[in-house]
């Protein structure tokens, strides 16, 4: 009983920075009904220059962080003007493969700059987990809760109270509509990419301080998770992602304790799988037209 | 008002506008009828430039709109009313209200907008927390053109605003177009419901194949014949 | 669907015409270990070759080696390089010139009296070379 | 030919089958990750029957396809009715399923004192039938393009029989499709039997080339690179993914200088290709194109002017 509450409470923590990633994604998704395979990609991009400030120039913490976010911004802007400005309408599969394209570009860039297969990332905090009653806490995790918390709060706020936030609720919605009540969908689409990547460079510098190493397979693993748990949260929902990401972590943590690593990823992939058969809208996504089936 | 001249659209290397040329006259109502497929939809977005023309001019009083943005024409006073309405469906109504002053960055000003849209369809009023893809179609329609209306155009477009309303509610629309225009706003406005966009017009405008084919006022035509034409084209009336 | 049936059935008979030859070879298993050759990306490896079931060693061999990425099937085609046989018997040696760090598999083709591929995987890091046990995690830990 | 060429041109022909088999699907309009499970279920189905139990390859790769296949039909049902994205994470979480599936399988048997057979992570070691029956690396490389020119025979018969129109029909708008009495499910679980087959096909020989397999050589990157190769070499033609598969393993492989640089340069320039055409070099209307000038030339017409469309 106890280890069914510890297992939820650890899936929760690390469930939430799986639920910024699907939040990162979603955003993108919406604006642009098209996939960016290279968003993990930009937030490993990211984490490197976090990391070559880190061990060249011994930068603390903070101005880690904010190297991680920069790096983000920067190469997801790259990618949005490269695969997705150009690309006509029509074309979503074509810009889909090209963010893979750039995907293996940016994973090599990062091996070009630092070559070895993993680099030490610097801690959250150290320091021995905390005792509630039975439970144990790492004060990281706690960290990486609250963070992912506070940046849900501030994704929320910016949609619904800036406007900012209702011109991309008007281009997810429909972005013919929003072109026509003068919503500059171009400009926005840039914008909303550098937001999502910053919100990833927030997710992917959490896990990272967390883990306390970077490889260039980072990028693969967080498209791959913020993509699972987007898809079961449900397409262009925002509660949604964040929902799917919590779920997944739960998912992750309870079937690693019960029968370890290879079956917990097979666990994420099933009920991912389960969930896209029986559901395909996810937990609270609705039915949106996607630009991918190649013809579109 | 709005002078359109040689417009040219073209999808691939299908032409949908053949060098289209109108005039829509400050404070009047215009109207555009046409069979299916004769471009009035194509004309629409060209003008509020979600499509962009071959070649051609659009000039609202004087300055000229080709090239410009869908945003940038919607701070220079032309708001489209798309077929179809295009609310935006998770949105609440007063939100899409809202969405609808995007490009508007005087506060109070639109709420006091606000409050006159709500005073014109009471209807908005009673479900302005309402998500929009809730409302009837009937009120879908009162919402975009209170959407439309949130920018403050000089120039209304609207696209075939009766298009699966219920005839009570045909009535109910057209009513308010009137209204709109007595209050000062021009209104270009696409029908297929010839009968009853000649009641409302002051002016109208025969599209077929991408090419306005007659232009006049309600009663230079018997409205028999209008109708013929708008729905089959003249070259059937004719042969 | 007439087709494809008789696609199919033309693949079977392809396939089913290949030459078949003969059985019971010599199988042959080896130990390789290598060093960074100072340059980056460039290995210096030695080989052990014996024989799988006597251990006997196996000298007097054409050995070439190429690698390939597992990770990344066909996308790498390392350049096969001719290894050179050393004094210690069934011991050669060979220099790799990978494209880049990570898990290789390191081919080591036999020639001459014994016809065999022996397959060692490798982690190829900057500083050294240990040998393959894949972790299922992504991120690396 | 040098070793090393051989080993390229192999390659080729092995990674066409994949590029293949996420076309086939492209074709009806589906956007597959996940064509690598069959390549997978193919490489160890047949390496099994040739390793451990001693059939002839040719067999081997027949049973290996008929294992993708089936295999690839049974997804094919429950992922009917999926589109677009949904369909496409759906056959990326099939396939990684599939893939830890392999990481966790472990079926040994003892052959010559040895243990051999799937081992989980540590792969299918020993496939050995190549160099048990003395085949070389060349004959091996024919081998594979002789089944490759049968497959790209049959995708050209297929291009203009009724089927390959009932399948582009099916990609370019199924509901349409389905009002001309199409019957689209069918079709398209059909389509994905043939494809998984197809992906079997190239898994078998892969195995048998480089004589292991381990399940990590399986994971998502094969998936997208195959589906990546259609779009880059073009859509109009069977010709196209091939033409992909080249570009990237053929053409960029060889050019040394790019060494620690290819996918900078590749990455680059595969997006800035698909900017320009955005269906891939040899697109539909290109195709198209030559298709024409060929039948004109044929009958021995002149174009003198363009009718009314």
């Amino acid at each position: 009983m106890i280890d069914f509450i510890q297992n939820t409470i650890d899936g929760v923590m690390i469930g939430a920075s799986y639920g910024l990633l699907a939040l990162g994604f979603t955003v993108i998704f919406g604006v642009m009904r098209r996939l960016n395979l290279s968003y993990g990609p930009t937030i490993m991009i990211g984490a490197y220059f976090g990391t070559v400030l880190y061990l060249h120039f011994g930068a603390g913490l903070l101005a880690v962080a904010a190297a991680v976010v920069v790096g983000a911004v920067i190469s997801g802007i790259y990618v949005e003007r490269l695969c997705f400005a150009p690309m006509k309408a029509g074309a979503g599969i074509a810009s889909m493969v090209s963010s893979f394209a750039i995907w293996m570009q940016l994973e090599q860039a990062a091996v070009l700059v630092l070559p070895r297969h993993t680099y030490p990332f610097p801690p959250l905090v150290t320091g021995p987990a905390l005792e509630i009653g039975p439970l144990l806490v790492r004060p990281d995790h706690l960290i990486m809760l609250t963070g992912a918390l506070l940046l849900a709060a501030v994704v929320q706020l910016a949609l619904y109270r800036t406007r900012f936030g209702l011109g991309l609720r008007a281009v997810i919605a429909n972005p013919i509509a929003a072109n026509l009540v003068g919503v500059d969908v171009g400009r926005l689409v840039v914008l909303a990419f550098a937001a999502a990547s910053a919100i990833g460079g927030v997710a992917g510098f959490l896990v990272l301080a967390v883990d306390q190493q970077v490889t260039p397979m980072f990028g693969m693993w967080a498209t791959l998770k913020g993509l699972i748990a987007m898809m079961i949260g449900g397409l262009g929902s925002i509660p949604g992602a964040l929902l799917g990401g919590l779920l997944l972590g739960v998912v992750e943590v309870h079937s690693h304790w019960l029968f370890g690593p290879q079956v917990r990823d097979l666990f994420a992939y099933f009920v991912l799988f389960a969930f896209l058969v029986a559901r395909p809208g996810g937990l609270l996504g609705r039915t949106i037209d996607v630009e991918l089936s190649h013809r579109a | 008002m709005l002078d359109v001249s040689d417009l040219v659209t073209t999808y691939g290397k299908i032409e949908a506008l053949r060098g289209v040329s109108l005039h829509v006259e400050g404070g009047k109502i215009t109207c555009l009828l046409g069979p299916n497929g004769a471009g009035k939809t194509t004309l629409m977005m060209t003008i509020a430039g979600i499509l962009r023309p071959r070649r051609g001019s659009i000039k609202l009083e004087g300055t000229e709109l080709v090239g410009l943005s869908p945003a940038k024409i919607v701070s220079r006073g032309v708001a489209l009313v798309p077929e179809n309405r295009l609310v935006f469906p998770e949105m609440s109504v007063r939100e899409n209200l809202l969405a609808g002053a995007y490009q508007r960055r005087d506060k109070s000003g639109i709420a006091a907008d606000m409050e006159r849209m709500y005073a014109r369809f009471p209807r908005l009023k009673e479900r302005r927390e309402q998500l929009a893809g809730t409302l009837s179609g009937g009120e879908q329609q009162m919402l975009a053109v209170a959407r439309a209306l949130m920018s403050r155009p000089r120039v209304l477009l609207m696209d075939e605003p009766s298009l699966g309303l219920a005839p009570l509610v045909v009535a109910e629309i057209f009513d308010i177009v009137a209204a709109l225009n007595r209050d000062g706003t021009t209104i270009l406005l696409v029908e297929q419901n010839a009968h009853m966009a000649l009641k409302v017009a002051h002016q109208f405008f025969l599209m077929e194949q991408g090419r306005v084919t007659f232009q006049g006022t309600p009663g230079q035509l018997a409205e028999d014949e209008v109708i013929q034409r708008a729905y089959l084209g003249t070259r059937r009336v004719a042969g | 669907m007439r087709t494809i049936v008789c696609t199919l059935v033309a693949i079977a008979a392809l396939l089913a015409g290949y030459p078949q030859a003969a059985h019971g070879q010599v199988r042959a298993k080896a130990a390789v270990t290598c060093v960074s050759a100072g340059q980056v990306l460039e290995y210096d490896c030695t080989i052990k070759l014996a024989n799988a079931r006597s251990g006997e060693p196996l000298s007097g061999l054409t050995v070439s080696v190429g690698a390939d990425m597992p990770s990344m099937p066909g996308m790498h085609n390392v350049r096969r390089v001719k290894a050179t046989e050393q004094a210690e018997k069934g011991a050669y040696h060979v220099r790799l010139e990978l494209e880049m760090h990570g898990d290789w598999a390191v081919h080591i083709d036999l020639r001459g009296a014994v016809r065999d591929r022996v397959v060692a995987m490798l982690r190829f890091e900057e500083a050294e070379v240990t040998d393959v046990k894949p972790s299922p995690s992504r991120r690396g830990h | 030919m040098d070793d090393y060429l051989v080993s390229v041109v192999s390659n080729i022909g092995i990674i066409s089958f994949v590029a293949l088999s996420a076309y086939l699907l492209l074709l009806t309009g589906e956007i597959s990750f996940g064509q690598q499970a069959f390549f997978a279920i193919g490489a160890y189905a047949a390496g099994i029957a040739t390793a451990m139990w001693g059939w002839p390859l040719p067999l081997a790769i027949a049973w290996g396809a008929a294992a993708g296949a089936a295999c690839a039909v049974t997804l094919g049902i429950p992922t009917l009715r999926l589109r677009g994205l949904q369909f496409a994470i759906a056959t990326l979480a099939f396939a990684e399923m599939v893939r830890i599936l392999f990481e966790l399988w472990r079926y040994q048997i003892d052959i010559d004192g040895e243990p051999v057979g799937p081992n989980g992570t540590d792969g299918f070691r020993n496939i050995r039938y190549v160099f048990d029956h003395n085949i070389e690396a060349f004959d091996f490389m024919m081998l594979i393009y002789a089944v490759l020119a049968v497959t790209l025979g049959s995708f050209m018969l297929l291009e203009r029989s009724r089927l390959g129109v009932i399948f582009r029909m099916i990609g370019e708008d199924a509901t349409l499709a389905s009002l001309q009495g199409i019957a689209v499910a069918r079709y398209k679980v059909f389509a994905a039997g043939i494809a998984g087959a197809l992906a079997a096909v190239g898994g078998g020989l892969y195995a048998h080339l480089t004589t292991y397999v381990e399940p990590r050589t399986f994971d998502v990157m094969l998936g997208v690179h195959s589906l990546a190769y259609g779009l880059i070499g073009g859509l109009g033609t069977a010709l196209g993914p091939l033409l992909g598969v080249v570009i990237d393993v053929g053409l960029l492989e060889s050019v040394r200088l790019f060494a620690g640089y290819r996918m900078i340069i590749f990455g680059g320039l595969v997006a800035l290709l698909l900017i320009v055409r955005p269906r891939g070099l040899l697109d539909e209307r290109l195709v198209h194109g030559i298709g024409r000038l060929f039948r004109n030339a044929k009958s021995g017409t002149t174009r003198t002017g363009r009718g009314p469309p």
